[in-house]
């Protein structure tokens, strides 16, 4: 008999900040100068300052059910600011640091979890995907974006994100297949938070790492330690490059955690051991950068809390913003179906335009 | 007797037939330790254990198509996509298999399977969790498409679904879960499908539908009793097959009939209704058959979801104005 | 001028469009060095390139969805889905996303696309290769359903419908491909969407019917003239958006209508046209609104194909009965 | 920087008998005795003969479009004989030699493919799914069935067979995922045979094997000459056997080569290279068991020619059973449409029950 190994493939996991926040190896260029951290590390505050307002805003009746990213930040930082203004997010519904760092506002993002399709309309010339609810569907959206990029030679990344239970989704799969076989400039970041709702990251597949579901599309793929937001910028920053430049797909799976419960309408306590919460909060991505910081004298506790503040108070403002924003008037639900409204729909609309604004 | 919810019925149905029937198996995304993001599952996997209350990955088409792989071995499963708004990937499956699995082996394999789906709009959901697309399951031959209204129709439709030996599409009025109880004898009695309900009777209009806005159509009904406009009701429940002699004959006897439903007006269910009234009912009628709908829109967002349905103000204005023709 | 197969009208359509335009682009199974199963794309990837006639992997929901971003980053996609048995992957980034992209974002991102899809029986194909399932679509909001029965109005409403800057679902009788010629100009003119054509004048009853169903239409209006029955025959051609004045305009006059759909007759399309009937036209009726369609079966295979489908005979039995109230 | 390989992959390769029927190493137990042989070759031979019978009746006007294995032998002879009776097949529309060995008769295979669903109603107790068209989709049934066998400890095993194209589809990869998370007594079979109707394999997919998809889902993966009857009957009873006795999926992908049209209504021609089909042939699976049979001794020349008529005579005589099969009568397609038909449909029926016999 004959066998031989006609294919190998290692999946590596890179890591650059421990949990302790020490630094492991050499740092990157661009992380080399510790102060020039601080923008990341904002950011992450951003993100879950924001989250936190929004479920304080969802519990107190003043808003939708909401997806928090809180434990999540140093990914959806990391990948977001690693990308260029002309490369194009396709995120889920727990991205919002992503959105914020491309230049989505605050205020969009409560007017949209508030119940108003305002919210995506972006004024910040950002050309992002809106929210994507049903699972992994955006991916197949991005590989068109991407074919749109390689067709018009354009230097530009689609940035499709999915989380671990999205991976098992047909959709996905399909997507990170095409995007092979066109050799297409799109970054696939998989946000392993370890849970789909209810379901541990053990329940979706049997395979030890997210990343190689690359090896099936038979592109690159690798892992990072998604709280460490110095490894999650350089990767993906390496992965953006190479996709710019014609070097084609890569997968990159963060590992992170969910902290909050799925959603505001669900209950962790049902189906997650409290010990895992603890446990995983020694990881949390900012603490670790905080330490770090502090550590190399660039950061101290009192510009943390004066950064809390000041960040508190433009997340407050901005949900004043949006509890003031005007409701919409109910005819409006018929002015963007189409370009032109059909004939055959305008006397439906009509009813609704008699009633005014309520 | 106990007093239960929508919701509580669903759980008590599928534990009743748990326990009766080693065949039966639960499949879907969070039903197990999560008890669904409902709770219709609730306590079921503790109860019979993981090998039957089966938590899946995260894929809507798989947990379709493994429905008929299960089906076909002769296991009644149950399974439950989370919403409706994720029960699209399902439709090749249940199209192009599970409607015609019998017919395509000239009987040899079936597929006696239900899919379950809470749908509908009005409990301030997310974007895509809200709608309503009964009829596109309705046009699939070799189907059948329940709908309850209320918690001993859910208790009795459901029961009857799981033991019916073809394919079932089990939809949840979801705005329904937890809005009324109601006295239910946990007794394992079916409530026969393919029959439409006839929910109130009355002399001058027959007023149809199905789902959640059953509880508006009575309320309209209530409503215009005070005016001394008096309805009939009829919940479809079974809307494929559609017992249309149960409405035929109401609305041979009122001469007058609107139809209610939450979708969409175009192609809705509703249209298969006026359109056998257009057929079979045309020489009784004595005024145009209204249909109370949602818009030819996609369903909004939370804040203007309230004018995207029809409200019992809609329906008691159509009423009138089908009144007004003699 | 020049005699084209609708299949042909097609092709010329598309080669048009492609070069009239860089931002069109093809994609697709087998279209591409292959020409596509049926030839519908046949020379295109030769003329315009590979990278803007793309065969893509076999994977339907891809193909959906990718057409998507291409259609959002302001390309305008036709994308083909090889026969119409394998459009259902496609519903869920048809309905949850196409549909509703320039809602969700409020006009920020559109989508101008197109999805063609050979559809309906009577080539003897193999299974899951015959059906019309067109009703499905057109319940969805959103969206456009273009269905061409000629050549001449393949060509006009194909360019139209790529010109159309929101999504539509282009569905191309597959009977009628290669069943007639029709001298077409390929001058580049679109033909109307939204609007009914009539294609033949009468005053006793209205046909109403589209796609393939057309020919046995007219046919059945040639026969029923030789039997004294006038009929008018109109060709729904857009199903979605519907051009309900058309026919109302039309009933109004003849005071008698049946419809002609090859699809399964529940919740097909003609139950939508049967209810706007009821509602808007009831009192201009002077006799039932019959409706002639395929069976509430899984579409048989080919041997039992032609007692499925609707027949010129069938369409002349029911226009007898309809002409016989008075 | 840390970076660890987490993971790492091989993809083995088997063979036993090379194109030129010359053996490689031991040969498995089954195989030893050369005429042991014999039968899996008879079964190659019926599995071509049939082909081309029904080209022929289809040519010939008297049959619907069908689509040839011609070339595919080795792959479905071997994973269909090396299955046990109550295992369970789930075949595409191009593995009639697989129904053959379990049981169908060509009569209910031609009556099928004549346009009569009766030929999918197997008399010989034969559990095997029926032909499954929409590409992939009976992949998830054979988890069902999988699940049902594992639920009822049954020492069975379902076998979803995919083509190369098939390999693209979400459904082809949810199932082998969720195969996975429960460790379900399931071989996938993907007979790559280079095409999908035009599109080549390089077109489906970067990866470098489709053995390969299975790494995405954690599963074993392997690639087997699929030209090698020997190599694929053995590969397949050892993945079986592990199935069926708890140790989980595997999938086999089975290299060979689709030497005729992709089906009666394609034409070849218009995208294939003649000079591959050329190289291909040199590959044939019948040629190569034929050789190393004649070179061992136990087959001849002679007996080759006698095979070949006596089962084109059985070929035949099935050929004219399914002519002889009366049509069905046109209210039939009733018949199973539910179990019993709703009230709703019986006015329908008893048009065309009117019509009686035509
Ligand atoms: C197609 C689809 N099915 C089901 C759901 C309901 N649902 C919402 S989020 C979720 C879990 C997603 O898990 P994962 O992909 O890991 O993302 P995470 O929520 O952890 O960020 C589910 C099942 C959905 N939104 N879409
Ligand atoms: C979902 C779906 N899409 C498209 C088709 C049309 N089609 C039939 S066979 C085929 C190619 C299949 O290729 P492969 O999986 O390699 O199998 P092979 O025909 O080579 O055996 C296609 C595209 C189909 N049957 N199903
Ligand atoms: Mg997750
Ligand atoms: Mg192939």
């Amino acid at each position: 008999m004959t066998k031989v190994a006609v294919a190998s493939f290692d999946i590596e996991f890179y890591q650059y900040l421990n949990p302790r926040g020490e630094i492991l190896g050499d740092l990157p260029e661009f992380a080399k100068r510790a102060a020039d951290l601080i923008p990341l590390y904002r950011d992450m505050i951003v993100t879950r300052i924001f989250d936190s307002k929004a479920v304080t805003l969802q519990r107190t009746g003043q808003m939708g059910t909401y997806a928090s990213s809180a434990g999540q930040e140093a990914s959806v930082v990391g990948l977001s600011r690693a990308m260029h203004k002309e490369d194009m997010l396709f995120p889920t519904y727990r991205e919002h640091g992503a959105y914020l760092a491309r230049g989505v506002t605050m205020t969009e993002l409560f007017v949209y979890w508030g119940g108003n399709e305002e919210g995506m309309n972006f004024a910040n010339a950002c050309g992002d995907f809106p929210v994507c609810i049903p699972i992994a569907t955006q991916v197949p959206h991005a590989v068109g974006a991407a074919y749109a990029f390689k067709l018009r030679g354009q230097p530009r990344v689609a940035v499709p994100v999915c989380g671990d239970g999205a991976t098992s989704k047909g959709d996905f799969y399909e997507g990170i297949n095409a995007a092979g076989v066109w050799n297409l400039p799109c970054v696939f970041a998989v946000i392993n938070n370890q849970w789909a709702i209810s379901q541990p990251r053990s329940r979706q597949s049997a395979c030890q790492t997210m990343a190689q579901k690359a090896i099936a599309a038979g592109i690159p793929g690798e892992q990072v330690d998604g709280n460490d937001v110095i490894a999650v910028y350089d990767r993906f920053v390496k992965a953006l490059n190479r996709a710019r430049s014609g070097g084609g797909p890569t997968l990159i799976e963060s590992i992170t955690y969910r902290m909050s419960d799925h959603t505001t309408a669900d209950d962790a306590g049902r189906y997650r051991n409290e010990q895992e919460l603890i446990q995983q909060k020694a990881l949390d991505p900012i603490d670790r950068l905080n330490t770090y910081l502090i550590e190399q004298s660039v950061w101290s506790e009192q510009q943390n809390q004066q950064l809390i503040e000041e960040v508190t108070a433009e997340v407050d403002a901005a949900a004043n913003d949006y509890l003031n924003t005007p409701r919409r008037a109910p005819h409006t639900i018929f002015d963007c179906l189409y370009e032109t409204l059909p004939k055959a729909y305008q006397s439906q609309a009509g009813r609704l335009t008699a009633l005014g604004d309520v | 007797m106990a007093e239960l919810t929508l919701l509580e019925a669903v759980n008590k149905a599928l534990a009743y037939e748990m326990a009766a029937d080693q065949d039966v198996i639960l499949l879907g995304e969070d039903i197990g330790v999560n008890g669904g993001v409902f709770r219709a599952t609730d306590g079921l996997q503790d109860r019979f254990g993981e090998d039957r209350v089966v938590d899946t990955p995260l894929a809507e088409s798989l947990i379709a198509g493994m429905t008929i792989g299960l089906a076909a071995q002769g296991l009644k499963p149950v399974a439950e996509i989370q919403f409706m708004g994720f029960i699209y990937p399902t439709i090749d499956q249940i199209l192009n298999h599970a409607a015609r699995l019998r017919t395509r082996t000239r009987g040899r394999i079936s597929c006696p399977m239900v899919l379950r789906a809470p749908f509908g709009g009005g409990i301030h959901a997310p974007e895509h969790h809200s709608e309503s697309t009964e009829a596109m399951f309705a046009h699939i031959p070799g189907l059948r498409v329940v709908i309850p209204s209320s918690p001993a129709r859910a208790y009795g439709l459901l029961l009857a679904a799981i033991r019916d030996p073809d394919p079932v599409i089990f939809l949840e009025p979801k705005r329904v879960y937890r809005m009324l109880k109601q006295d239910i004898d946990d007794s394992g009695e079916a409530l026969p499908l393919d029959v439409c309900f006839t929910v109130r009777q009355g002399t001058d209009i027959t007023l149809v539908s199905w789902g959640a806005m059953i509880h508006e159509t009575l309320q309209a009904a209530d409503q215009l009793e005070a005016e001394g406009i008096d309805c009939e009701v009829i919940d479809v429940a079974t809307i494929k097959p559609l017992d249309v002699e149960t409405i035929l004959e109401s609305v041979q006897r009122t001469g007058r009939c609107v139809i209610i439903h939450e979708a969409a007006r175009t192609a809705g269910f509703g249209a298969e209704i006026a359109a056998n009234l257009a057929e079979f009912g045309l020489m009784n009628l004595f005024a145009p058959v209204g249909r109370v709908t949602g818009f030819d829109t996609v369903m909004p967002l939370h804040l203007l979801e309230k004018f995207y349905m029809p409200s019992t103000e809609n329906i008691c204005a159509t009423v009138r104005q089908t009144m007004e023709y003699s």
